[in-house]
């Protein structure tokens, strides 16, 4: 039911929300969260590494999770791995329900456990230096353990 | 059983993949962990408890506890960082 | 710096976000809510009234008060006002941040004022029988109240 | 002073807009409701305590103690229900 999508292409964030609302007349509220690749100290690029036999797996118990917990018409979830330079998009994720608390806080929950529980991983490749793996942030980890 | 790495242990241990057969004392995350650090000094270094490395076992989070058996694909890696 | 517009006409999610990213490099994360027109009990159409000189003003300075109270890079708010028929999109709200929990905590921000603070009001037009005003519902004004 | 009213109030008086010229007496906008009220019966019923009716002073939503002067643009309204 959810729709999980793992791709190096861009994704198309109006054709996306269009799958989920369109001939329907039961939403009342669609969220969406977008992450993009920041420029930070001198990014040239990320490149982001996955578990290709586990991650739409991944992906999609979170998304199932999701709907468990919150009355969602819908949800999706696109990631994308390879390299990505910065302005680009790198997630999306959205959440369609008949009203907005559930819209909102569902779209928040998917990108908490999205951070912690799904299996990417970024490297940065600095405009000067070597290459490094991103560290795992506690306030993630205390973000996703909130819900 | 089959050994997948994938971040900066894959970069350190310099594979992606091992087959191994483990002991047959060996049948939880936590023994294997222990095996694996034996393996060399690279791994040990990878799997020394400082390191934070994580596992899947069949595509699903394991923790130590979890029990590992012969033909178990098991993933080690650090934290994610996707999103 | 807030983009508000108040208008007939639908509007367009993907060029908005576009507007707020676009040739930006320090935005990590992007957050929408789109609020759409249901059919609920029966609905035909909903009707917006609104108090045009002084709702401008109202958003704008909602949206001020999610700029001072998160690091936004930006925000945007639309909301369309006239006849509505089930399925239409009737609002939507955009906040840019470096990070996530800026971005989706003054989305969910944004509506919340706006459904308590501007001067916009739904008539319901069922299938059959009489129009009749939409009432305020407490639970809106709670979920303003947390901020 | 200009009086404007939306949604319901505006239906229920069958006027959008009204001009009026308050006594010097009402000095807030609870003083301002007082006199509006007793324009009509019409007024009487729209203004009761119970309709919960809200207002706004030159474009700001105002409480009751707001002060309300000749000139000013007075909008009163039923709670909103926009987004």
């Amino acid at each position: 039911m959810p729709r999980v999508l793992v791709q190096e292409a861009p994704f198309d964030v109006a054709a996306e929300m269009a799958r989920l609302t369109e001939s329907r007349h039961d939403i009342g509220a669609l969220a969406s969260f977008t992450g993009l690749c920041r420029a930070d100290d001198g990014l040239a690029a990320m490149v982001l590494e996955h578990y290709p036999a586990m991650t739409e797996r991944a992906l999609t118990r979170i998304a199932e999770q999701a709907m468990e917990r919150w009355p969602l018409t819908g949800c999706t979830i696109i990631h994308r791995v390879g390299r990505l330079t910065p302005g680009e998009p790198i997630v999306l994720v959205l959440a369609a329900s008949a009203h907005r608390a559930a819209a909102l806080e569902a779209c928040a929950f998917l990108m908490d456990w999205l951070k912690t529980r799904a299996p990417f991983w970024k490297r940065e490749e600095p405009r000067e230096g070597a290459p490094r793996w991103v560290e795992a942030r506690a306030e993630d980890d205390a973000a996703a353990a909130r819900w | 059983m089959k050994i997948l790495y994938f971040a900066w242990l894959r970069e350190k241990l310099g594979v992606a993949e091992e087959e191994i057969t483990p002991p047959a004392g060996v049948v939880t995350v936590r023994d294997l962990i222990a095996h694996m650090a034996a393996r060399s000094p690279a791994h040990a270094e990878a799997f020394a408890a400082g390191k934070g490395v994580r596992c899947a076992v069949n595509l699903d989070f394991a923790t130590p506890d979890d029990p590992v058996k012969p033909g178990d694909e098991v993933a080690f890696f650090p934290p994610v960082t996707g999103g």
